[in-house]
C-alpha cells in the first residue's frame, strides 16, 4: 500500500547543529504495524513479568520497560542489526527485538535453561552477539564506554571513508552524569567514533527526579560541544525519524552525538518500588492518558486508515495471546543442570564460539565437591 | 527488646547525628526515599537536607567528596546502595582516605563511615553479589567491619562513626530484616563495641567455627546440629576484619585444635585464607589436631536461577561437612 | 606607598557570565614585591631540586612547577586562608607558600625526618592543614571531587546566606576530561557549592598536546552551563584579579566556577622526561623569551618604578642564597626513624591530634620483627 | 642472548600484533612516546595511529571502551600506565570483563588484556606502589599472570594476547631493564607459555620457595645462599595467579615438606595467605614438617623514605630467616 506522511513538527529540538531531523515522514502500513505489535508484544510481556515476579516466579530486580516502548523500537526501526546496541539493565524489551522471544526472556528470569543466558543472568543480563545486541549492564554508566568500544570496533572494522556502522549506548537520566559517560565522549569525539549516546530520559532516577540529581537538565546538551538532538520518545515515529539523522551523522564519520529521549517508566523503578512515593499517581495518570505511545500508534494507524479499531483489538487479542502461549511454553522450561555451574567461567575459543574451557579447579563451598578437571583432588 | 538489624543502623545512625553536628550522611536515594533498603528511614525527615544528602548516581564523585569534608573533620557517612558500586569509587576509598594520614605523617585524618550491602542478595546476580570482605580488609589505614546481629550493628556502627579514621561497614541485605534481641546496655546511646574485636557467640571445646557477617548464622545453626552430634563447637563472629582479632582466634584454635572457617566470598586470598596464614605462623600450629578447614563462596560469578545460586553459596551442610572432616580423626581415635 | 594601576586587557575570556574580572588592577609596591619575592623562590627551589634529583639525592617522581609559578602565586593572593587549596603532584610550590618553606620541601624530597611529610609522602604528598592545604595527590583527578568536598565542608560551616570560604581544586589539562571531575563539578553546581575549579593549561598532560587528549580545548567552557573564565596564567596581576572575581562570586553562594589558567610548564614531565621529544626546543625557548612570568613580574616591577635592576639583582642574589641555605639545613636533618614506620597508619582523635592510635599488630616482612601493641606476639 | 624484560615484552606484543590484525594496544603515552617505560617502543612507528592507541587520561572511560572492542571480537592490549591506575577502572575491568562470559552463558567472550607494571617501584611511596596481586586473582572470570624474567615475560604476554579471555599481566616496573638469556626456543614466534603453569626455577630438596614477579629473584638469592647452608632450596616461580598451578604447589610441598612463600604484598588476604590454604586443604598438610612462612611486604602504606621502603618490602634475609625457622627442626634433628 502507498505510504503516509505524518507530521512530526515540534517533536525535535537540536543542539550544536546546522541541520535537524525531517519535520515530517513517510510510513508504509506495514512498516506502522510491525512497530505497533513490537510495542504491544513489549508492553504485554512487561506486565506479564509484574504479574509473574508477584506470583514469586521471578526473583531478584526485574526492571520494566512499559512506557518507554516507543523508544527502542523507533531506535531499532532506524538502526539495522549491523548497528550495535546496548543498553541498561532495562534491557528485557530490547533483547525481545533483538533476536530473543517472548519465551527466552521470560525463561530466564524464571531463571530457566531456555533462558536467553540459561538462568545465569536474570532480569539485568540480556545478551544476543548474533544480533549485535551486548545487553544488559546491571552496573550504572558501565554500559557508555563499552559501547563506544562498540562504536569502535565498528570504526576500526570499516574502510576509511566507508560509511560506518554505529553504535548506540542506552542509559538514563540517572546515569547521565557518571563521569565515565563524560569520559567516553571525549574519546568519541577525539576519535569521531559512531557512537550515539542516548539518554532515556523518563524523569526519575530510582525515585529522585532530574532536578535533583542533575545540574543540566538538557540532557542532549550534555556533550557540551558534541551536538544533540532532543526527541519526543513517546511517538515512535519521532523516534525513527530523528534516529535515522543522527544515524546518518554518525556513520558518515562525523563523530559521536548526543540524543535525549523524553519519555516516562510507568511502572517504579524495580519491583519494590511502587513507584508513586516520589511522584503522585495523577503524574502518571495524566501521562499515560496524554502521551501514552501505544495509544498514540494505534491512532496513527486509524487516523492513515491503516487499521479499523477492531483490527487493532483483534491484534491485540492475538497478542496477548501469544504472549501467554510462549509464557506457559517457558514455564515447561527445565531448570539448569548442575554442570552448568562450572561452564562459561572461560571461553576456549574466539572463532568455533565451541563452548567453555574449565579451569582445572572450581572450589565449591565444600571443598569435597570441588570440580576437578581430571576428576579428583590434586 | 527485639530489633531488626535495619532499625539497629538507624538507631546507631540517628544516636551519633543527634550527638555530633559534624556527622552527615550522603548516597543515592538515602533522603527523600529513605534508602533503598529503607535504612536511613525517618532521618531526612529529622535532620533536613542539609545532613541527610541524596547524590547523584555518581560513586567516584561523591566519594570523593565525602573524603574532602572528612579531611575538614566533618564526619561523613557514605551509604552505597550495594557494596558493589563502591568499586566505582575504589581508588578514592584506598588512595584518598585509607593512605591519607599514613602520606601526610599525621597531618591529615579521615574520619568517614563506607557502608552499605555486601554480598549475596537473592537472585541478583553476578554484578550485585560480590563480597568486599577480603579486599578492603587487606589495607592498611581502613579499619573494616561486619556485623552479624544487631547488637553488632548497631554498636559497629556508633564506634565507626566516631573513629577518627575511614572505616568499612560491610552489612547484609538479608540481614536487614532479621530481628535479635537486643540488651538494655546494646539499647543505650552509649553503647559502643571496639573495633578489633571478635565476640565468642558460643562457646565450646571440640572445633571452632569462624565467620562474620550473615555466615556467622550459619556456623550458629551447625553448632546446634553438631551439639546433637556431641560435638561442641565454638563459634567466632569476627565483627571486625581489620584489624583481625587474631588474639582470639588463635587461643580458640589452640583451646579446640580444629578449626572451621566460613565466608561467603570468593575463595581464593579470603579471610579464611588469611585465618589459615595466621594459624600457620603463630603458635596456634602446634595445637591443630587437624588442618584447618574452609567453606566459602563457589569460585564462580554469581548465577542467577535459585538452585545455582544456593549451591554456589555454603549451606549449613557445607560447614557440617567440613567439621565432620576435621574431627573426623579424633572421633575415630 | 601608592598602589599603580596595571593593565590587563586581554588577559581574560569568560564564559556564561555576564560580568567579566576588571581589566585593571591596582597593586602596591610591598604587594608585587612580595609576588616576585615568593615566584623568584619557587623557580630556585624547582631548580634545585632538579639539581639535587640529577645528585641522586631526591628518588622516584619530581614534577617541578617552574613555568606556572605566577598561577598558584595569583591565587594565593586573591585567596586568604580560610579558602582551601589542593592540587596535584606538582604540589612543592604551593606547599612552600602554605605554611611550608623550602627546608621542609626539599628535606622531604630528601625523605629526611624535617620533611614536610617526614619522609613518608615524598614530591606528590604534601599537606598543610592548619594552612588549608590539602595535598598532593598522586592519582589524576582525585583532587577535584576531594576539593568539592572541601568546598562542600566549608558551605556546611557557614550560616546560611553568609560568605563562604571557598575552595580550589587545581588539576592539569590532561587530568580535565576525568569523569570524577565532571562529577564533582555537578554536585558542586547542584548544591552551590563555593568551589573553583582550576585547571592550569600547561599544554600537555605528559607528552601528549591537548589537541589529541581533549576533544573540547577551551577548558574555562568545560563546565557547559557552569561559567567559566580563562585567565593569561603567566600574568600574576591578571591571575589574582581574576581569581578574586572568581572567588567573589563563588564564595557568595552562586555555585562553583571553571578557571583555565593559560600557562606552560618549562620542565619535562618529571625527571625520567627529558620534556623534549614531544615539543621543541624553539617553543620552550620561545615561551621563556616571551611570556616567562618572572620577567614579566620584574618588568612591572621596573615599569611601576617599585625597583631598579640593581634591586632585583641583588633581591635575586639574596634568595637564591637563602634557598641555597636552607637546602644545605635540609640536608644536615636526619633519616627518619625506622619506629616512625609503625606511626601515622590510625590517627588517634581529631581534637587533640595527638598521634597515632596502634593498630594491635604490623606484620613486617620478617614475621618475627612484627610490631605487636604489647611487645610480643599473640 | 641476552634479553631485557621491557624488550621481550614488546617482541612478544609486536608479534602478536603482526600476526592478528585484530590486536592493538591503548593507553597513556604508548604511541609517540613509546610508552611511559617504553615497553611499547617502536609499535607506533610500525603499525601506526589505527593499532597503537594513546588516550587521555580516563582509565575507566578507555578500559570500557578496550572491553566494548573486545566484545566484537578485538583484541585490544590495554596499557596502566602503572595498574594503580587500574583501581579506577576496577569496575569496568570486574563486572565488564571478568563477568561477562559467564552472566551471557557463553554469547559474549571478551578476549582482552589489562597489563602494567604492578607494586613498588623506587621511591614511588604509597599510591604508586600497590599490588594487585591478591585483588585479581581472587576474581572468576579473570586470569592473571605474572612473569619474572624475560622469557616469562615474553611467553605470558603471548598467550594472554591469544586468549580468548580476559588476562591481567602484572609486570614490575624495577624487572624492565632486567636482562636474562633467552633460548632459541623462546626467540620464536611460536613461544607461548601456558597460563595456569608455574614453573620450578631451581630443584631442591629441604624447603620450597614460592614466589612471583620480581621477588622471585629474592628466592633465588636465598636458594643460593642457603647452599652454603647446606640447605637445598626448591624455588617455584608462579608465573600464574589465577589459575593458581595447585598442583606444582602442593608435589613441592610434599617433596620438602617445608614452604615459604614470599610477595611484595600487604599480608592480609595475599597470595601467600591462600598458599596456606593451600596446604591446609589438601593432602600436603600431611607432608608438612614445619608450619609455612610467608615473607609479605609490611603492613603499612608505603612509605617514601629510602630506609623506611626498604624496611617494608621483603629483603634476602627476611626469606632466610624465614626459611631457618621452617628447617629448624629438621635441622636440629
Ligand atoms: C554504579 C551503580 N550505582 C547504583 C546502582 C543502583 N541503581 C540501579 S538503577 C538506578 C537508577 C538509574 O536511573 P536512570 O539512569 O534514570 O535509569 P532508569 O532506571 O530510569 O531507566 C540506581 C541508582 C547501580 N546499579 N550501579
Ligand atoms: C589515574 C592516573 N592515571 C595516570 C597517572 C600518570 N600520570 C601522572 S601525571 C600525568 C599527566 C597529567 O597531565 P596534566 O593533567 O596536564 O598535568 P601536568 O602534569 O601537566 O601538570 C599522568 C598520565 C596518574 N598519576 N593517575
Ligand atoms: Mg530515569
Ligand atoms: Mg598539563
Amino acid at each position: 500500500g502507498p505510504a503516509v506522511v505524518f507530521d512530526l513538527s515540534g517533536s525535535f529540538q537540536t543542539h550544536n547543529l546546522e541541520t535537524a531531523p525531517n519535520e515530517t515522514t513517510e510510513c508504509s502500513k506495514d512498516e506502522l504495524w510491525n512497530m505497533f505489535e513490537l510495542m504491544y508484544t513489549m508492553r504485554r510481556m512487561e506486565i506479564t513479568c509484574d504479574n509473574e515476579y508477584k506470583a514469586r516466579n521471578i526473583r531478584g530486580f526485574c526492571h520494566l520497560y512499559d512506557g518507554q516502548e516507543a523508544v527502542a523500537t523507533g531506535i531499532l526501526q532506524a538502526l539495522d542489526e549491523k548497528d550495535s546496541y546496548i543498553t541498561s539493565y532495562r534491557c528485557h524489551c530490547i533483547a525481545l527485538a533483538r533476536g530473543g522471544s517472548v519465551k527466552q526472556v521470560v525463561a530466564e528470569l524464571f531463571g530457566f535453561e531456555d533462558g536467553m543466558t540459561k538462568g545465569k543472568g536474570g532480569s539485568m543480563h540480556f545478551y544476543n552477539k548474533k544480533h549485535n545486541f551486548y545487553g544488559g549492564q546491571g552496573i550504572v554508566g558501565a554500559q557508555v564506554p563499552v559501547g563506544a568500544g562498540l562504536a569502535f570496533a565498528n570504526k576500526y572494522n570499516t574502510p576509511p571513508g566507508e560509511r560506518m556502522p554505529v553504535a548506540i549506548g542506552c542509559y538514563g537520566d540517572g546515569a547521565a552524569n557518571q563521569g565515565q559517560i563524560w569520559e567516553a565522549a571525549n574519546m568519541a569525539s577525539l576519535w569521531k567514533l559512531p557512537m550515539i549516546f542516548c539518554i532515556e530520559n523518563n524523569q526519575y532516577g530510582m525515585g529522585t527526579s532530574i532536578d535533583r540529581h542533575s545540574s543540566h537538565s538538557d540532557y542532549y546538551k550534555m556533550g557540551n560541544h558534541i551536538p544533540g538532538v532532543r526527541i519526543d520518545g513517546m511517538n515512535v515515529l519521532a523516534v525513527r525519524e530523528g534516529m535515522r539523522f543522527v544515524k546518518d551523522y554518525c556513520a558518515s564519520g562525523q563523530g559521536p552525538m548526543y540524543v535525549e529521549m523524553m519519555t516516562y517508566r510507568y511502572h517504579g523503578h524495580s519491583m519494590s518500588d511502587p513507584g508513586t512515593t516520589y511522584r503522585n499517581r495523577e503524574e502518571i495518570a495524566f501521562t499515560r492518558s496524554t502521551r501514552d505511545p501505544l495509544e498514540f500508534v494505534k491512532k496513527c494507524l486509524v487516523d492513515a486508515e491503516f487499521a479499523t479499531p477492531d483490527e487493532l483489538k483483534e491484534a491485540e487479542k492475538r497478542i496477548r495471546k501469544d504472549v501467554q502461549q510462549q509464557v506457559m511454553e517457558a514455564k515447561e522450561s527445565a531448570k539448569p543442570s548442575m554442570d552448568s555451574l562450572f561452564e562459561d567461567i572461560f571461553a576456549k575459543d574466539l572463532v568455533s564460539r565451541s563452548g567453555s574451557e574449565f579451569p582445572p579447579h572450581i572450589r565449591m563451598p565444600d571443598y569435597a565437591k570441588s570440580f576437578w578437571i581430571d576428576g579428583k583432588p590434586e | 527488646t527485639q530489633v531488626a538489624v535495619r532499625e539497629a543502623i538507624n538507631a546507631a545512625i540517628d544516636e551519633e547525628m543527634e550527638r555530633d553536628e559534624s556527622v552527615f550522611i550522603l548516597g543515592e536515594e538515602v533522603a527523600q526515599y529513605q534508602g533503598a533498603y529503607k535504612v536511613t528511614k525517618g532521618l531526612y525527615e529529622k535532620y533536613g537536607d542539609k545532613r541527610v544528602i541524596d547524590t547523584p548516581i555518581t560513586e567516584m564523585g561523591f566519594t570523593g567528596l565525602a573524603i574532602g569534608a572528612a579531611y575538614k573533620d566533618l564526619r561523613p557517612i557514605v551509604e552505597f546502595m550495594t557494596m558493589n558500586f563502591s568499586m566505582q569509587a575504589m581508588d578514592q576509598v584506598i588512595n584518598s582516605a585509607a593512605k591519607q594520614y599514613y602520606m601526610s605523617a599525621g597531618d591529615l585524618a579521615c574520619p568517614i563511615v563506607f557502608r552499605g550491602p555486601n554480598g549475596f542478595s537473592a537472585g541478583t546476580a553476578a554484578q550485585h553479589s560480590q563480597c568486599f570482605g577480603a579486599w578492603y580488609s587487606s589495607v592498611p589505614g581502613l579499619k573494616v567491619v561486619s556485623p552479624y546481629s544487631s547488637e553488632d550493628a548497631k554498636g559497629l556502627m556508633k564506634a565507626a562513626i566516631r573513629d577518627p579514621n575511614p572505616v568499612v561497614v560491610l552489612e547484609h541485605e538479608l540481614m536487614y530484616g532479621v530481628s535479635f534481641p537486643m540488651s538494655e546496655e546494646a539499647m543505650s546511646k552509649d553503647f559502643v563495641i571496639p573495633i578489633g574485636q571478635a565476640k565468642i557467640e558460643i562457646a565450646g571445646s571440640d572445633v571452632t567455627l569462624i565467620s562474620f557477617s550473615k555466615t556467622v548464622g550459619l556456623c550458629l545453626e551447625a553448632a546446634e546440629a553438631l551439639k546433637g552430634e556431641g560435638i561442641s563447637a565454638e563459634v567466632i563472629n569476627l565483627r571486625s576484619l581489620r584489624p583481625l582479632d587474631r588474639k582470639t582466634i588463635i587461643a580458640s584454635a589452640k583451646k579446640t585444635g580444629r578449626v572451621v572457617c566460613v565466608e561467603q566470598g570468593w575463595p581464593q586470598c579470603g579471610i579464611c585464607s588469611e585465618i589459615a596464614a595466621i594459624l600457620m605462623e603463630t603458635d596456634a600450629f602446634n595445637y591443630l589436631d587437624a588442618p584447618m578447614e574452609r567453606v566459602t563462596g563457589a569460585d564462580v560469578p554469581m548465577p542467577y536461577a535459585v538452585d545455582l545460586e544456593n549451591a554456589s553459596l555454603p549451606q549449613v551442610e557445607d560447614v557440617l561437612a567440613a567439621v565432620r572432616r576435621t574431627t573426623y580423626r579424633k572421633l575415630a581415635a
